[in-house]
């Protein structure tokens, strides 16, 4: 994360301007410490750039899924009924809607640009939200403390979002962190397939799939964004099992 | 075999969890006996050490975070926490076995009642499966469930509440153990089920002449069960006497607590409502517990030796016997002198 | 003040991604009770006989399926969204778990003032001195409210859950089971409070439980409940000195007596309560009764007077 | 049983309409069209006349609800089209391409489950320490190692190297020919797997259960074996369940990559290509098949949980 | 020359093989394989850099061009055993214009008379077909064009209809040619087979028995599976170029040869700054070429001079070529008034390696110095070959077909050739126009050459496109095969009839 905010400071070389062929596929050197691609430019700055990109697919993607995926999920466990089967109906499309395809097919329609990554990513992966969001409500909905508010006279939407919500954060927390990993892996696949972040800007993804023809003849240029995929991804998947510790309210209330 | 034969003697049992917040001393010092055919009760608060003392004479304490920190536990002499694993393991569930609090949740899901009750003969009894499933059956039909040879081939969830606990018994007493420990096995149950377990469990305590560690926090259940009852409170055995001793002259001011703060059933009617004694405060924190006598902030007897000095059992174990300052002469010195000791308001 | 008139509530039973609906519970099936004002009614019966369901369905948490609830000879069902937001006023609910009856991410301030601010009661300092004083009142310290849930013990949680229902200053207040979960030697001090706390604001309750000691203790007229219907309702002298119904003598005889030489002659019932489900025929208890006769098996007996104030559903009176 | 199976069955048929309609107009408006694509790769002189000409025999100046309708028509009499380029019927193509893309998924499910619930097992069992974080750790890299990678990396070791493995190719069906590619698309599985069982696994050890297994005085291993295996499968098998259908939609970088002739890349380059009745037949053969797996999981559910069986009836 | 031993071979190009049926397919891919299965009139001959007869013995060509009489060879059997006959070839043309869908291949036979109105329906059977006799046709063209262009492309080749008929779609995918081999199976998606054909009209070829066909669209497969010796020839990406080349064993039988495709960025004449030809010529001289060939392309193609690729008989070695030249391109950007540079927002373009949006990367620093920044749009094939026909982009980098017919290359960009149709930056400039309708009047071979290099050479000078390169194709192969030949029209197009492996290949006896 703060490799991604000082990028500009940390980055030896520009990712993009300072591309130069005549020092194409530089194997690391002092000068170029992970060495350099096929366009000649420093592959350490377009990794700590790309931190950038992936990061923000990563979460801006993520948020959209959780915001889609909680709202509905929320909603459909709360209020039951028609609303519940349409909204799980739905969910099940699209739990069995290949997300690689869905999102192919999203950037396709929508064209390419880094925001209609956003989109596409972030139309893609909220099922799983959506059920784990929707158990855990119909599961929160039963708790003696949201009947007493309902007996102290709340209105549902109030409940919903005061009693509900801040109780069932916790695993749809963890299920954002881990989906954050997948939406970059994901970009990762779409870049392969040629429709990831549009070229020049560094992904990582973009990254590893535009030298995997130099896996073994120029192995720098892929190994270090791949690298800095395993650790994030590494990260977070650490950050999302601490947080379910922290969250679960087993272990908190042994705490107090 | 005598009457009076000692199956287990627990001598200074310690019992400790280590976690973040520091060392849990669930069982600190827990020091009795227990003979033949006796049933023995132990009775005390929500999270006062009963289980983890059962636990300890099983060695299944869950390690980390748990550990056996001291004491011995003998049975029949030789002291259980010396045993290797897998001797202690051809001891549980043959010599000693145990039944749980949740019937509903002890029994494994996908297996059948006698799947698992046939286990216990495989493991113990190296029988062959057909003989164990007939054995299994035997001892179903022992603890008066109906229709065994049907209910033998159910699972759990198939069965009510009251059977599966009938369940756990027959599978606890399929290998005649010498000591039978029930932790809590009626307070999951309903009210008339419960009656049934009771007389249950005391009929075949008869038939099998086992001894029985009764742990419950009902002291009805106490009365109607138990010939000695040993009273726990905040990891530590607080008294030990017969549960007629217990129930006519209780010596420790929480077992007078105890007793006073149950309404008893049709006292109203003729006594009237009389406000029911309460035990003030709040069961203290392992983790932080009050210097000296552990009860001291609750106990309305509570003087200035409580605070700052923790007794011990007024005498050895087999007689009636209470850890209280004022069941047991106190220290000579301090006796002399009890102007001396400074009242700390802080030690609260 | 509070009536219950032939109160029915069936669970459908659904079943696969079709949500057919199988069957239904008949989790209760036909209570009727008074509730006079400053009275305690006690209902009592074994697990899953719905008595959480009769007191959810009385305080409108359920939806009836028959029969009526009458507040102050008002019917509940007719009733608009703005006057069932004002019963809450007159209403509240005690729940017997103390762990998940508080919400665990608010601190207790917010939980005893949100309904007050919600419902205009008070604000501003004078909803933080009104949490003071129900904080006071059920024996915890004004400092502690701003703590959360899960720093408190059980009792006091239990405290906290019924300085809750104090909020909205209520005439009736149903409580669910309010000490079943509590230690003994708290729940002297929650059933205490109780008392005290009816002293003081007059209140009304209904208290649900399965611990005949301490219903007996607290309720002036006691209700026993089984498989959705009441089987007997009297005041509790007679509960204990001459209950009627073969259930509740055998109830009676299966609490564990309270000291050794107390010898009892138990009436041991033979099998489970049976599922609501299915309830059996005629009288629902006849398959476990030790009086049953061959009319049981076919007729329902009707709740019948058979003394002053005492009511009961048995073919033997 | 029987019973259920068939209500489910019919289940699928809302659920694959709504998915038909969804992806044929996602389909449509893509910006491109098959006739472009068939006028050539863009490497000849252009023949306008041509596509003119393609479009028309394919229906696709037919306004999009007609072409829908007469879709759905065909449908219904098990027919999924003409494909546009290859103009051949959709389903002789996929009916080609499922069983090697089966195969591939199949056994990088077994790779994934014979190495996955072990693993995961064994970090279960050993939870806390160092070989459980060495475990997890390998498990979190298998996710985030690219299919690409791993594929080149091995076909480098295992074809070139020390060549005992064909390169790649579906050979004659062989075996061997599976190994590879199986073995790629199964490893980011096996991680999965692997969290999964060590997550249903470590929950069960704390189950009252296993604590009343060791009371009656069973092994551990004997309660490992019996009593948490049985529990975690139920728990692994949904998982496992779940994944097979995204492991159906993934194989595509693994089928490039080895010349695999699955459905995968069938579906991929049908996209590519705007050959819209292939690109649905494949979408929709998926997602039958992910629905039948998991009907078959539920299925199995009931053979390994008992609680479930009952509620079929 | 030795007979017998199998050959692995590649087909790399975008996925599975689809149809085997060349008047049915539209594919790369698969002419690889239809090539080696069925035969045309003509063929194409990589020694002469054109095409050649081959199912024809000879042929007359009358005066205006406009009739041609071919005489076929006697001994053509199908893979059938039969006969093939001046009829197979009057059928097989007839198909190819009323097939429905069409087939890719009418466009080479529509110059024939009365071939488009059997397309569109208005007649049964083409007129300008004549059989003399049964080994005798004569042909005739409603405009004089140089029929060998056209009736080479395997799209045209002969089918025997009974066998056609027999097996309706499945021929497809179970074909009959009268090609060197005979198809033996096909692997959907993964391999396909033939095998040497007994009765093929060249005697004692094929040498070869057998030949396999993996379809591997990966590079870095092929390379792998190469090494692994598991294929016996294949073609060479850029990354792996300079690899081979180093190689002691492969360096030494790399064929090479300038593929009939030119690659380059073309600029819509619609946004402004692209409508001053100083700003075009500048940029054909501010960016590298050669350094991006060398470095991006591992040196793996032709820098470009003009439009017209190195093997085409119109290239002109002496044509001018924009040099890599800052100072100049900035004098021109200065003298068209864009000294401060512009914008160019929609650069479309594929995630292809040698002809992608890699090459706009590359480019950019350097169109930076003349003030130009260029926003990249990455796409898919089939969503840029739309946005060109709308004319939706300002600049778009894409590898044409530029041969073999230098002719038929250039008319791409004559005005009454519709955007649509191919001309995607709209071209249009009445001295082109005049320059290439002359030269179709033109028969003399020489004469036309000249028109058609005066063509090219104003279409340089005009700059309507970045000229890149023309593909350097590389087909890499095992030390024991031979005779595998440099075929511009596209290097996969291989005919295996003369090629050989010797006794060290591991194949020397698979059958
Ligand atoms: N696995 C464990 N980890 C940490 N602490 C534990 C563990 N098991 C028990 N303890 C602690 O040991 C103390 C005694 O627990 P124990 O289960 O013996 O109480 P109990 O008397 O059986 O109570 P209950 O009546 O609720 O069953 C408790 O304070 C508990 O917090
Ligand atoms: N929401 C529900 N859906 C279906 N059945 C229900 C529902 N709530 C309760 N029941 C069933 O209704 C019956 C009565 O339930 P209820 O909770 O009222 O019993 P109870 O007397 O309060 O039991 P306990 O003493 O265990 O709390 C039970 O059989 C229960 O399973
Ligand atoms: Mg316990
Ligand atoms: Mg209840």
């Amino acid at each position: 994360m703060l490799i991604a905010v000082f990028a500009p400071f940390l980055a030896p070389f520009h990712p993009v301007d300072d591309a130069d062929l005549m020092v194409s596929d530089e194997p690391p050197s002092m000068e170029y410490l992970f060495g350099t691609d096929n366009q000649g430019r420093d592959v350490l700055s377009r990794v700590i750039y790309g931190a950038r990109i992936s990061l923000s697919v990563g979460l801006i993607s993520q948020l959209f899924n959780t915001i889609i995926g909680v709202v509905l999920g929320l909603s459909a466990g709360f209020f039951g009924k028609w609303w519940d089967d349409l909204v799980m109906g739905l969910t099940n499309i699209m739990l069995s809607i290949p997300s690689l395809i869905f999102a192919l097919a999203v950037m396709a329609l929508m064209g390419p640009g880094l925001f209609n990554v956003f989109l596409a990513l972030g139309l893609t992966n909220w099922s799983y939200t959506c059920r784990i969001t929707r158990s855990q409500t119909l599961t929160a909905r039963n708790q003696d403390y949201v009947k007493a508010a309902t007996a102290l006279g709340y209105s549902k939407i109030r409940i919903m979002f005061t009693q509900v919500l801040p109780n069932i954060a916790g695993p749809i927390l963890v299920i954002a962190t881990l989906g954050v990993a997948g939406a970059i892996l994901l970009e990762a696949s779409l870049s392969f397939l040629g429709l990831g972040v549009q070229p020049p800007t560094p992904s990582w993804g973009g990254m590893l799939s535009a030298a995997r023809e130099q896996l073994f003849t120029a192995p720098w240029i892929s190994i270090f964004p791949g690298v800095a995929i395993f650790i994030t991804v590494l990260g977070l998947n650490l950050l999302g099992d601490g947080l379910r510790d922290i969250l679960d309210p087993h272990t908190s209330t042994q705490r107090g | 075999m005598t009457e009076t034969e000692l199956l287990l003697e627990v001598d200074n049992l310690q019992t400790h969890f280590f976690s973040f917040d520091g060392v849990a001393k669930a069982v600190d010092g827990v020091s009795f006996n227990l003979k033949r055919g006796e049933t023995l009760g132990l009775v005390g608060e929500s999270g006062c050490g009963k289980s983890v003392t059962a636990l300890s004479i099983m060695r299944l304490i869950q390690s980390p975070p748990g550990k056996i920190t001291g004491g011995r536990i003998l049975f029949n002499g030789t002291d259980l926490l010396k045993l290797s694993n897998e001797k202690m393991r051809r001891i549980r569930g043959d010599r000693i076995s145990m039944i749980f609090q949740e019937p509903m949740t002890s029994l494994n899901p996908v297996y059948t009642i006698a799947d698992q009750i046939k286990e216990v003969f495989v493991n113990h009894r190296n029988l062959d499966k057909k003989a164990a499933f007939k054995k299994a059956v035997e001892v179903i039909r022992k603890v008066h469930i109906p229709s065994p040879d049907k209910r033998a081939e159910e699972y759990p969830h198939q069965l009510s509440g009251g059977m599966r606990q009938r369940a756990m018994i027959a599978m606890a007493l399929a290998c005649n153990p010498d000591i039978l420990i029930a932790d809590e096995p009626t307070t999951a149950l309903d009210v008339s089920i419960q009656a049934q377990i009771i007389d249950l469990m005391l009929k075949l305590k008869e038939e099998f002449n086992a001894a029985i560690l009764m742990i419950t926090h009902d002291l009805g259940v106490i009365a109607e069960m138990a010939q000695r009852v040993l009273v726990m409170y905040a990891g530590r055995v607080v008294e030990e006497g017969t549960t007629q001793e217990i129930f006519d002259n209780p010596l420790h001011p929480y077992t007078r607590g105890l007793m006073n703060a149950v309404p008893v059933i049709g006292r109203r009617a003729t006594e009237g409502r009389k406000r029911l004694q309460e035990i003030p405060g709040v069961v203290p924190s392992l983790f932080d517990l009050p210097k000296g006598c552990a009860f001291h902030p609750r106990c309305p007897e509570a003087f200035d030796l409580c605070r700052k000095m923790r007794p011990d059992m007024s005498a050895e174990p087999g007689v009636h016997r209470a850890a209280c300052w004022l069941a047991q002469p106190r220290p000579g010195e301090i006796q002399s002198c009890p102007a001396e000791a400074p009242v700390s308001g802080e030690a609260l | 003040m509070l009536k219950v008139e032939d109160l029915k509530v069936h669970f459908p039973i659904k079943k696969g991604l079709l949500s057919k609906t199988v069957g239904k519970v008949h989790a209760v099936d036909g209570v009727n009770f008074e509730l006079k004002a400053g009275e305690t009614l006690g209902i009592v019966g074994e697990s899953g006989c719905g008595k959480t369901t009769t007191g959810m369905a009385t305080i409108n948490l359920l939806k009836p399926t028959s029969g009526r609830v009458l507040y102050q000879g008002r019917d509940m069902a007719s009733l608009d969204k703005q006057e069932l937001r004002d019963l809450c006023k007159e209403m509240q609910i005690i729940f017997q778990d103390p762990y998940s009856s508080l919400n665990p991410r608010m601190v207790v301030r917010r939980i005893l003032g949100d309904p007050m601010r919600l419902h205009g009661i008070a604000r501003g300092k004078e909803l933080d001195e009104r949490v003071d004083y129900l904080m006071e009142k059920v024996g915890l310290t004004p400092e502690q409210a701003g703590r959360y849930p899960h720093e408190f013990s059980g009792g006091q949680r239990q405290r906290i859950g019924i300085a809750r229902a104090l909020t909205l200053k209520p005439k009736v207040i149903i409580g669910d089971e309010p000490v079943s979960a509590l230690d003994v030697s708290i729940q002297a001090q929650i059933v205490n409070l109780l008392i005290d706390l009816q002293k003081e604001f007059g209140l009304s309750y209904v208290i649900i439980a399965h611990d005949l000691a301490v219903v007996e203790y607290l309720c002036d007229r006691i209700a026993v409940m089984y498989l959705g219907k009441v089987v007997e309702m009297t005041d509790y002298k007679n509960l204990y000195t001459c209950p009627k119904h073969p259930y509740t003598q055998a109830l009676l005889s299966a609490v564990p007596s309270s000291h050794p030489n107390v010898e009892k002659t138990r009436i041991l019932l033979e099998g489970d309560v049976p599922s609501p489900i299915n309830p059996p025929s005629g009288c629902s208890f006849h398959p476990r009764c030790p009086k049953r006769m061959e009319i049981c098996e076919k007729v329902r007996p009707e709740i019948k007077e058979t003394g002053t104030g005492h009511t009961v559903a048995c073919h033997l009176y | 049983m029987l019973a259920y199976a068939c209500r489910r069955l019919i289940q699928f048929v809302p659920t694959l309409l709504a998915i038909s309609l969804i992806m044929f107009l996602l389909l449509n408006v893509l910006p491109g069209n098959a006739a472009l694509m068939a006028a050539g790769d863009q490497d000849r002189n252009v023949d306008t006349h041509y596509i003119e000409q393609m479009k028309k025999d394919w229906g696709l100046d037919k306004p999009l609800w007609e072409r829908y309708v007469i879709y759905l028509k065909d449908l219904a009499t098990g027919d999924l089209g003409l494909s546009f380029l290859r103009r051949e019927s959709v389903g002789d193509l996929i009916a080609q391409r499922l069983w090697p893309t089966l195969k591939l998924a199949l056994v990088a499910m077994t790779v994934a489950i014979l190495l996955g619930v072990p693993l995961g097992f064994y970090s279960a069992m050993k939870r806390g320490r160092l070989a459980d974080t060495f475990t997890m750790m390998g498990a979190v890299s298998g996710v985030s190692m690219p299919q690409f990678w791993l594929g080149l990396l091995l076909m480098y070791l295992l074809a070139v190297k020390f060549p005992i493995l064909p390169p790649q190719g579906y050979g004659d069906g062989d075996f061997v020919n599976v190994i590879m590619p199986g073995f790629t698309l199964g490893v980011g599985y096996m991680a999965l797997l692997a969290r999964t069982t060590r997550a249903a696994v470590v929950e069960i050890l704390t189950t009252d259960y296993i604590r009343t297994a060791r009371a009656k005085g069973l092994s551990e291993v004997l309660i490992n074996r019996k009593h948490v295996m049985r529990n975690a499968l139920i728990l692994v098998l949904t998982t496992a369940g779940l994944q097979f259908g995204a492991l159906m939609a993934q194989t595509v970088i693994v089928e490039k990559l080895f010349s695999w002739p699955g459905l995968g890349s069938l579906l991929v380059d049908s996209i590519f290509q705007r050959d819209i009745p292939i690109t649905q037949g494949c979408i929709l053969t998926i997602i039958l098949i992910f629905l039948t797996v998991n009907l078959i999981v539920d299925l199995l559910y009931g053979l390994i949980d008992p609680r479930i069986r009952v509620s079929y009836k | 020359a030795r007979s017998g031993g199998t050959i692995y071979f590649v087909a790399p190009y975008g996925g599975d093989v689809f149809s085997l049926d060349p008047h049915n397919s539209h594919r790369t891919q698969d002419s690889i394989i239809s090539l080696n299965i069925h035969k045309c009139l003509y063929e194409w001959s990589p020694e002469k850099n054109m095409p050649v007869l081959a199912l024809a013995e000879s042929v007359k060509i009358s005066p205006d061009g406009k009739v041609y009489t071919f005489k076929l060879r006697p001994n053509i059997k199908f893979h059938n055993g039969r006969q093939l006959t001046v009829d197979d070839v009057i059928w097989s043309y007839n198909r190819i214009m009323s097939l429905k869908p069409a087939s890719n291949g009418s466009r080479f036979v529509r110059p024939i008379l009365g071939a488009k109105e059997v397309e569109d329906g208005k007649a049964k059977t083409i007129k300008g077909l004549k059989k003399i006799d049964d080994l005798t046709l004569e042909v005739t063209l409603t405009e004089p064009v140089d029929l060998k262009y056209y009736l080479f492309w395997v799209n045209t080749c002969i089918l025997p209809k009974e066998e056609v008929e027999k097996r309706g779609k499945s021929f497809m995918t179970n074909p009959v040619g009268c090609g060197p081999f005979k198809f033996v199976k096909w692997v959907k998606g993964s391999k396909l087979v033939v095998k040497k054909f007994d009765d093929f009209y060249l005697e004692g070829r094929p040498y070869l028995d057998k030949v396999v066909y993996n379809i591997m669209p990966e590079s870095a497969s092929r390379d792998l599976a190469f090494k692994a010796k598991k294929l016996d020839a294949t073609i060479v990406g850029a990354v792996n170029y300079p690899q081979y080349l180093a190689d002691p064993v492969y360096g030494k039988n790399l064929l090479e040869v300038a593929e009939m495709f030119t690659r380059h960025i073309g600029f819509n004449q619609s946004f402004k700054p692209f409508q001053n030809k100083k700003v075009r010529q500048a940029i054909n001289y501010a960016i590298p070429a050669d350094l991006i060939v060398k470095k991006l392309l591992k040196g793996k193609a032709y820098p470009a001079r003009g439009y017209l690729p190195i093997s085409s008989p119109a290239f002109d070695p002496k044509g001018k070529k924009y040099e890599f030249d800052l100072k100049k391109a900035k004098q021109l950007m200065k003298e068209a008034g864009y000294e401060k540079g512009f914008t160019v927002e929609q650069c479309v373009g594929t995630a292809n390696k040698s002809w992608g949006t890699g090459i706009y990367e590359a480019a950019m620093p350097y169109l930076k110095k003349i003030g130009i920044t260029l926003k990249i749009q990455q796409m898919e094939g089939a969503a840029m070959a739309e946005r060109l026909r709308r004319g939706e982009y300002q600049m778009y980098i894409w590898s044409v077909g530029s041969g073999p017919d230098p002719l038929e290359s250039l008319h791409r960009f004559h005005s009454n050739n519709a955007q649509a149709g191919g001309n995607f930056i709209a071209y249009n400039n009445p001295e082109f126009d005049k320059l290439l309708d002359k030269a179709a009047h033109t028969f003399d071979q020489k004469a036309r050459i000249d028109l058609l290099k005066k063509a090219d050479a104003v279409f340089v000078e005009d700059a309507p496109m970045w000229f890149f390169n023309y593909n350097k194709a590389v087909l890499a192969s095992q030390p024991w095969v031979h005779n595998l030949s440099k075929v511009a029209v596209e290097m996969m197009y291989q005919d295996m009839t003369n090629v050989w492996v010797d006794d060290k290949s591991p194949r020397a006896n698979e059958k």
